[in-house]
């Protein structure tokens, strides 16, 4: 099986007054076709950049300032920008931390879906919102016309993350990024949204790309796992070779910290 | 909805007593009594003549009898007269408001038609050249005084390079004009005062505009759209504007009392009859009835346009609702 | 150059305060000295800004003027940022009744058209600075309380203040302590626009003749000389223009960035 | 000469048509002429009106709705006959009736009219005929006759209208060159020539006040030439329109005033009851110093309560000299020598020093304060300088004669009693007298002046008052500042005269080729 995404030697900078602050420096990592990879790590340990990084949605201040980003055989690095575009959404897509502020306030949810579809796939208003109830469908969303009418604030966050996913999978993405989509959300919902994905991989077949701080969802969900620590990818492997015998001392800390949870 | 405003409307009237009674006291107790603003002593006026007059305008009573009665008059609508001149208080406000109104509302236009795209470009580019120099001249037109900046801009303007007239509405001739000279004039009259009482408003709004565009930029659901493959532009402006834009509308609201005040400098400067320098000349000639009057008015228009400013962000801003319990 | 608006502006208003400290040494002539021989010179070796229409010196003048000008602004702020940050304090930690009384009074002041106010109280007063101060100052503290209000009920819900509060501590001790310093940001940020505001409203007052009384000179009597000698003497046009309005602009660079500072 | 040749051909085509621009720094408060006491309303209606007499180019009163007039009964009785061929504006008879309603609201006490002094010293006032009236006084009163120049308002009008509130304060119908046009409230006020006038139709056809609250804004109008006359201060008259511009379209001209500024001390205040010390800083300032610096020498040094031009000034009296050792022996004379070497002059342990008191809103006054303050400073007199507004000036300090001294200055009227300002019967609160002169000797004259129709007795009386003022020094008589104006040179026909130069206005013109403005139809 070839690599989907493959990235290699990624540095990333941000640039804060006169000063830079390195905050990706040198990963490498790659992907294979349906394939689960888990990015794991502690908070500002680089994860979220790398995967804003992919598609080149970093915020203003931040420098790519090497390597490179294979993805289906291209360098995004070294693509343009109206080429990017056409990826974003499209081939690879993301999921987030907050659904209820990574959803703008001011548009109703069957908006905020139907345009990527109208965007990507050229189809009308009318059959994008049809796509977009489906869709709502398939993230097991029972009453998709209300949804479609709601705003985000009316809603709760697994339904909104919901929504999101659904937002997400509207143009089949090869790649699906999720950022500690649940991270927000309680532990019910969790299992739930987790379930959904893992279903919706397999209806969808898409890629994940899964990033994490807690070890136990990774353990459910991942073929493959990278650790990443002040910007380095420290560790990788499969789930098991990690649990067994980790190398680094933040695996280590990090299983410590799944293993005082699962205690509880 | 209906029941929330009236309540609202309900809560005016203990405010407009407290400003009321606050004002009559302080301009009833203040040193000085109803005078000519004209600054000469005429001897030909007897003392005698002075406390008649006094008495007709029943300034003889006692502070509170006085405020009463006027209150009196007031819930039936009734301002009294002018002291100046005996004219109806009502009368001589409502001749000053289709000029005041004019300016205010042209010049609302002008500062949000320039303004809001000036803070969003600003906001886009933040950091770059054209955002230090905007910055900078917008601070430079706040600082600047206004009848400095007015008398600056009319020795250019209309001495210099005699493009514009200095003061008034019309030229003197207007009656005689057809319609299709009379617009143009009107707009070279105006042309100056608008643009002077636009720019505080402008440099503020585009300040305003800047950081709330900022804000909005730096939100999550940016991220979102930018990572759903939408082109920069539909990010920026569907996304990022629409909400960033959302506050103006409070500031509109905010803006209608405004609309009826004037500003007695560029006012004088310019000469036109507007409320500002009504109220001023009230003020300095102890016109108590026009004085209580303009308070009147102004603290209503205040708290309806806080109304209004609530009211409309609700309406457009999805996430406020008002429960009409 | 981290902060380039923080710096530039601390720049200017010290410089500023400088010559206000130092007007005495840096005035070469005393301010009020008229001087029937040389009436509306303009500038050279000997009057570096010209002279006045009672040939007084302008550099002294407007070297004077600072004083007067910045004092006012600073004082009148000073004035309405201690009884904003006070009544807004109040307001915002102990709420209820105390909170409804304040907050309506404000409400009433910001309904009252302040102009009127200020007017009224420097016209029939008389225009001291002493009155300007204090009047600006009484009609303007509106916009700190309601900010610091703000701050402070958002603030006393966090952890800290809880934590102060479960160890004992008097109230007062956790508003003075704990509330106000972490509310005073925002606070800061509107005080450093409103000295500006002062200062320019101080040359409006002037302008209908109710600002600082000659012989004092302030930067807006200075300036509206201009008004009589227009076409004539560009150098009081200029010169007192320009150090309104870089004073404003210094104020303005502060204010813009603290901003950035606070986030 | 070629031109002096032909100028008898100019005469006779004087043409009619355009407008006169004036600007105006306040607008008019109301158009009935026996209420309104701001000189805005006053100017306006002035056009508008007439009264039965008014002064004439020398300051010599003569008829003017009156063609004559008889004195009678040692002055306790003026008849007046009225012209017979005057029309109101609408077209209805001017009579003995109108005057007879005028008197009758003059002194109803209903009416706010500010003016009614003069006239309750009328006994009775009877109509012989329809164009005679007799008007009786209590006693002689020579001032009362010029107190006729007070306009004339039409019966046929007002008869059923609440003078106070009537709706022709705004729309006023008179008897005088001008009519009533158009008024926008602080806009403009526009009159239109009456053809009818019976003195002749005016040249000009239109006359518009513009109301331009700043002065600055004026003098811009004036250099754009949107407004045909304006008055100049000093440094506009000898700078600013010193221009090419300002030549080729306007002509200046300079006028005496008639006004005086002076520095009253309040008599009451022992500091000042002493002559000497008074006559000290007369010595101690200089006049000269003021009229240069803040007239740029459009002005001359008073030397009294009247000016230069007016029958009732003496020419004996002349001003004092600067003279800063006079002025310190004076005062020491009077007890007054700095014993402590501190700079300042004390007295019985007390310091010399006095608030100066003036009123906001007049360049001229802070400025001459602030002169006299280094002056007397100089003699070791420490003044402060306090300046208010003038409402309050009046009810808080003059009233109630709390003050030390005061700037001020009296517009002069051409009738040159001023028993108001100088009887020691005047000191109440709200009288003139407020500085608490008294005088037996100018009491006795006041009086007596009063009382006489005959010119060269009035003349002597005056004359002794002036002479005893300048020595006592109640006032520190300062100066009479001149008359500045400038004013579009497309006006022919104008002719300065003692009294100013806007008497002849109806005889103004502008040729048809030179006429700016449309004719009003």
């Amino acid at each position: 099986m070839d690599n989907l995404l493959e990235v290699k030697n990624l540095k990333v900078e941000f640039e804060l007054g006169a000063k830079a602050i390195s905050a990706v420096n040198g990963v490498n990592l790659s992907i294979k076709s349906g394939e689960v990879v888990v990015l794991a790590g502690e908070s500002g340990s680089g994860k979220t950049v790398t995967a804003m990084a992919l598609t080149r949605i970093l915020a203003p201040n931040a420098r790519i300032k090497g390597g490179e980003i294979i993805f289906n055989g291209i360098d995004l690095l070294k693509s343009e920008e109206r080429d990017l575009v056409k990826i974003r959404g499209k081939e690879i897509a993301y999921i987030f931390q907050e659904p209820t502020s990574f959803l703008n306030p001011v548009y109703a949810i069957g908006e905020q879906i139907s345009e990527a579809i109208i965007l990507h796939q050229g189809k009308s208003r009318k059959d994008a919102l049809q796509e977009a109830a489906k869709l709502l469908e398939s993230v097991k969303i029972k009453d998709p016309q209300r949804i479609l009418e709601s705003y985000p604030h009316q809603l709760s966050g697994g339904m909104n993350q919901r929504a999101f996913i659904a937002m997400s999978l509207a143009c089949k993405p090869k790649l699906l990024i999720a950022d500690e989509p649940t991270t927000s959300l309680d532990v019910t919902i969790e299992t739930e949204i987790l379930k959904l994905l893992m279903d919706l991989k397999r209806d969808f077949g898409f890629s994940l790309l899964f990033i994490t701080h807690n070890l136990s969802i990774a353990k459910k969900i991942a073929d493959r796992i990278y650790v990443m620590f002040r910007g380095e990818v420290v560790e990788e492997g499969t789930m098991q070779s990690i649990f067994v015998s980790p190398r680094h001392f933040h695996t280590r800390e990090l299983i410590a910290a799944y293993e005082k949870i699962g205690k509880i | 909805m209906v029941s929330y405003i009236f309540r609202r409307l309900l809560g005016i009237i203990p405010l407009l007593l407290g400003i009321t009674i606050i004002s009559f006291a302080i301009i009833h107790l203040a040193p000085g009594k109803p005078t000519a603003v004209e600054q000469t002593m005429n001897p030909r006026v007897s003392p005698e003549v002075r406390l008649r007059l006094e008495k007709l305008y029943g300034l003889d009573k006692p502070l509170p009898a006085q405020y009463m009665n006027w209150l009196a008059r007031l819930v039936k609508f009734d301002f009294g007269r002018s002291f100046t001149d005996d004219r109806l208080v009502l009368q001589k406000i409502s001749e000053r408001i289709p000029l005041t109104l004019t300016i205010n509302i042209l010049s609302l236009i002008f500062i949000f038609l320039i303004g809001i795209p000036l803070g969003v470009k600003s906001a886009i580019k933040q950091g770059s050249l054209f955002d230090n120099i905007t910055t900078v001249f917008v601070f430079l037109l706040f600082a600047a005084p206004t009848f400095w900046l007015a008398l600056l801009f009319m020795q250019l303007f209309c001495i210099r390079l005699g493009w514009l007239p200095i003061s008034g509405i019309t030229s003197l001739d207007y009656e005689y004009f057809s319609w299709w000279q009379k617009i143009p004039d009107l707009a070279r009259h105006l042309f100056l005062p608008v643009l002077v009482s636009s720019i505080g408003g402008l440099a503020g709004i585009s300040r305003y505009m800047r950081s709330s565009m900022l804000e909005a930029l730096h939100q999550p659901y940016i991220y979102t759209a930018r990572a759903k493959g939408l082109p920069e532009a539909s990010v920026i402006y569907k996304h990022g504007l629409r909400n960033a834009i959302l506050p103006i509308v409070t500031i509109v609201g905010l803006s209608i009392p405004g609309l009826l005040g004037g500003s007695v400098i560029f006012e004088s400067i310019f000469a036109l009859p507007g409320i500002g320098r009504l109220f001023f000349e009230a003020v300095m000639s102890r016109d108590y009835p026009l004085i209580m009057a303009e308070i009147v008015l102004g603290g209503v228009l205040t708290m309806i346009g806080n109304l209004v400013a609530d009211i409309a962000y609700a309406y457009v801003d999805p996430r406020i609702k008002y429960k009409s319990s | 150059m981290k902060n380039p608006y923080l710096i530039t502006g601390v720049i200017i208003i010290g410089f500023l305060s400088l010559v206000a400290i130092l007007a005495p040494f840096i005035s070469p002539y005393d301010p009020a000295m008229i001087d029937q021989n040389s009436l509306l010179v303009g500038p050279s070796l000997k009057h570096l800004f010209g002279t006045d229409s009672l040939g007084r010196d302008l550099f002294s003048r407007i070297v004077y003027g600072s004083r007067i000008s910045l004092s006012i602004g600073i004082i009148a702020v000073g004035i309405s940022v201690s009884l904003g940050v006070f009544l807004g304090s109040l307001a915002g930690f102990y709420g209820k009744v105390i909170d409804t009384l304040i907050m309506r009074f404000v409400d009433i002041m910001l309904c009252f058209p302040t102009f009127f106010l200020i007017l009224a109280v420097v016209a029939i007063l008389e225009p001291s600075i002493f009155n300007i101060m204090i009047i600006i100052g009484l009609t303007s503290w509106m916009g700190s309380a309601r900010l610091i209000r703000s701050e402070i009920l958002s603030l006393k819900e966090r952890e800290f203040i809880q934590a102060e509060k479960a160890l004992g501590a008097s109230n007062s001790r956790i508003i003075i302590r704990h509330l106000i310093p972490n509310a005073i940001g925002p606070v800061l940020v509107n005080a450093t626009l409103g000295i500006a505001g002062a200062i320019l409203l101080e040359s409006g007052l002037s302008f209908l003749g109710l600002g600082v009384q000659p012989p004092v000179p302030s930067w807006g009597n200075i300036l509206i000389e201009s008004k009589a000698t227009l076409g004539i003497a560009w150098w009081i046009t200029v010169f007192p223009g320009f150090a309104i309005l870089v004073t404003i602009l210094g104020f303005y660079f502060i204010a813009e960035g603290l901003k950035k500072i606070i986030g | 000469m070629v031109a002096f040749l032909f100028l008898p051909a100019f005469v006779f085509s004087q043409d009619y048509g355009d407008a006169f621009i004036e600007a105006s720094i306040a607008d008019a408060r109301t158009l009935v002429p026996i209420l309104a006491s701001d000189s805005a309303s006053s100017s306006v209606t002035g056009l508008i009106f007439n009264g039965l007499v008014k002064y004439d180019k020398d300051i010599n009163l003569v008829g003017d709705l009156a063609e004559s007039w008889e004195i009678e009964e040692e002055g306790l009785v003026i008849v007046f006959h009225l012209r017979k061929n005057v029309l109101w504006q609408d077209g209805h008879r001017f009579s003995a009736e109108d005057v007879e309603f005028t008197y009758r609201k003059l002194i109803d006490p209903n009416v706010r009219t500010p003016y009614s002094g003069d006239f309750e010293r009328v006994k009775s006032l009877e109509i012989l005929d329809d164009f005679t009236v007799k008007v009786t006084y209590k006693e002689p009163f020579s001032p009362g006759l010029s107190s006729w120049g007070m306009p004339i308002i039409p019966k046929h009008i007002f008869k059923n209208e609440d003078l106070n509130k009537t709706q022709y304060a705004r729309k006023p119908v008179g008897t005088g060159p001008y009519k009533f046009k158009v008024w926008k409230t602080q806009e403009k006020i526009e009159l239109e020539s009456y053809r009818d006038y019976f003195e002749k139709r005016p040249y000009i056809d239109r006359v518009v006040y513009r109301v331009i609250p700043d002065e600055a804004t004026i003098f811009l109008e004036l250099q754009t030439q949107g407004i045909d006359s304006s008055g100049l201060s000093p440094l506009q008259f000898s700078r600013q329109t010193e221009t090419p511009f300002f030549k080729q379209y306007y002509r200046k001209f300079r006028l005496p005033g008639f006004n005086y500024t002076y520095m009253g001390y309040n008599l009451g205040n022992p500091k000042f009851r002493d002559k000497r010390v008074r006559q000290a800083l007369n010595y101690a300032v200089d006049k000269d110093e003021i009229i240069k610096m803040v007239l740029l020498g459009y002005g001359q040094t008073a030397t009294g309560s009247y000016v230069p031009q007016s029958w009732a000034f003496n020419q004996q009296v002349k001003p004092v000299a600067f003279d800063k050792e006079k002025a310190k022996s004076l005062l020491a004379e009077a007890g007054w020598v700095d014993t402590d070497n501190d700079g300042w002059l004390d007295k019985d342990g007390m310091l010399f020093e006095f608030t100066l008191l003036t009123n906001q809103g007049n360049e001229e006054r802070a400025k001459v304060s602030q002169i006299i303050q280094r002056r007397l400073k100089e003699i070791g007199i420490r003044v402060k300088i306090k300046i208010v507004e003038w409402s309050v000036f009046l009810t808080e300090f003059i009233d109630k004669r709390n003050f030390e001294a005061i700037l001020l200055g009296w517009s002069v009227p051409r009738e040159p009693d001023n028993f108001d300002i100088w009887h020691s019967s005047k000191t109440k609160e709200g009288e003139f007298n407020f500085i608490g002169y008294k005088n037996e000797e100018v009491d006795r004259l006041l009086i007596e002046a009063r009382r006489s129709f005959d010119q060269d007795f009035r003349k002597t009386c005056y004359q002794r008052i002036h002479q005893i003022l300048y020595d006592e020094q109640p006032y520190m008589f300062l100066f009479v500042s001149e008359s500045l104006s400038a004013l579009h040179n497309r006006f022919r026909g104008i002719k300065p005269a003692a009294i100013g130069i806007g008497y002849n206005f109806i005889e103004w013109w502008v040729p048809k080729q030179e006429q700016k403005y449309r004719i009003a139809k």
